[in-house]
């Protein structure tokens, strides 16, 4: 699937997108970002907070416990300051 | 009664202009009695802004707009809904985001605008980051918790 | 800061153009985060309406105005305001009142505009009768019970 | 004194305005009312309803009970239906 990463989450990844493959037992929102964050270090500190932390699911808001599904596209962003 | 036009979504790095997209609206109608338009626009805290830089996730920032939209509708009579939010670099004074609302009445008008705006601030997927005059990169505006509060009390 | 401009009020038969007066309102303006406008047009309830004669006291109209606005501006921070309120002949589809605010915050910009609306209603001194399109005189349009509770609420 | 009539009392009044010259006792908006009432038929029919009734002194909202006191005009008028 493929990952989109924005603001200061895209700034500290160092990427604004790229293609992963998590394992089969990633399941939601959560343990993806949990698997993500052991990557390295620009993703444990894009990650450390995730109370700050929101994620889109082909374009749709998502909750932490969302299951990814069949998903093509996952997105991670800081809280919106749009308007 | 004429069925109300689909809501007009546009997200663009040009700028816009109000008065225009207030007369595409309402041209030739007889159904409209108020129109509320709203315009936010780059403010500059203490003189040490230059510019925002907006960024935002294309694809999902027309869907979500357009999904807050789809609710103003459901909610209140309205005739007509022009959206259009800016992205790139936005300089202080400039405008960044116009909402535009007819409806036959205007506490229609009026709520759902507030709704629309209130929304967008908390769920469109727009991110400002600061630039400052003296040409240092400023910090990402943060998320207000009062605009969560704002979007709360619509539920 | 700049200390915010008077208020602009205006009573006039003339229309007037809501984008050149948001315009004025933010020429060279920074401290503006957000213009809250409202349009009152003239509607039509079912075809048989072809325009309103407005009738006002010229010369308490423009006072009453002006004394709303101060209180606007007593109760919420505001940047600017500006409101243009036409009489004479005035056509479905054309455009009555115009109301815009400039504040900093997009709630006082809201609130500020709603409270004026609702007391324009109430207080200022203009009457609207119907003129049809079948040539008869129509009636005197008549005062809302709901415009009244919409002031109350600001009390 | 100036009295304005405006709007519907304007038009069963059958005039926009005229000199009144009340008498002495006539000391509040209400007994202003009464008073011209009595004048004839158009005004009898003006002010029948008090409820209906707006007035204003020299410019300025006034209740039925407020002194008329030395305004130089006052206006009376259905309540309103601007903006």
């Amino acid at each position: 699937m493929k990952a989109l990463y924005f603001a200061w989450v895209r700034e500290r990844i160092g990427l604004a997108e790229e293609e992963i493959a998590p394992p089969g037992d990633v399941v939601t929102v959560r343990q993806l970002i949990d698997w993500l964050s052991a990557r390295g270090e620009g993703y444990a500190a894009a990650f450390a907070n995730p109370a700050t932390i929101r994620a889109a699911l082909d374009k749709t808001h998502a909750g932490p416990n969302a299951p990814i599904g069949a998903a093509r596209e996952i997105a991670f962003f800081p809280p919106m300051t749009g308007g | 009664m004429a069925q109300p036009p689909a809501p007009s979504v546009h997200v663009q790095a040009e700028d816009f202009d109000p008065g225009r997209e207030q007369a595409l609206l309402t041209r030739g109608r007889r159904d409209i009695g108020a129109l509320v338009s709203f315009v936010g626009l780059c403010r500059d805290e203490d003189g040490a802004l230059e510019s925002l830089e907006l960024e935002h996730y294309p694809g999902m920032a027309e869907a979500e707009i357009a999904r807050v939209a789809d609710q103003a509708f459901e909610r209140w009579p309205l005739q007509g809904l022009t959206i259009i939010h800016r992205f790139g670099r936005i300089r202080v004074g400039e405008r960044i985001v116009l909402v535009i609302v007819a409806a036959r009445r205007r506490a229609d008008a009026f709520a759902a605008a507030e709704f629309l705006m209130d929304y967008l601030k908390t769920r469109a997927p727009f991110w400002k980051k600061e630039r400052r005059v003296d040409g240092a990169a400023g910090d990402w505006v943060e998320a207000k918790s009062e605009d969560d509060a704002a979007t709360e009390r619509w539920r």
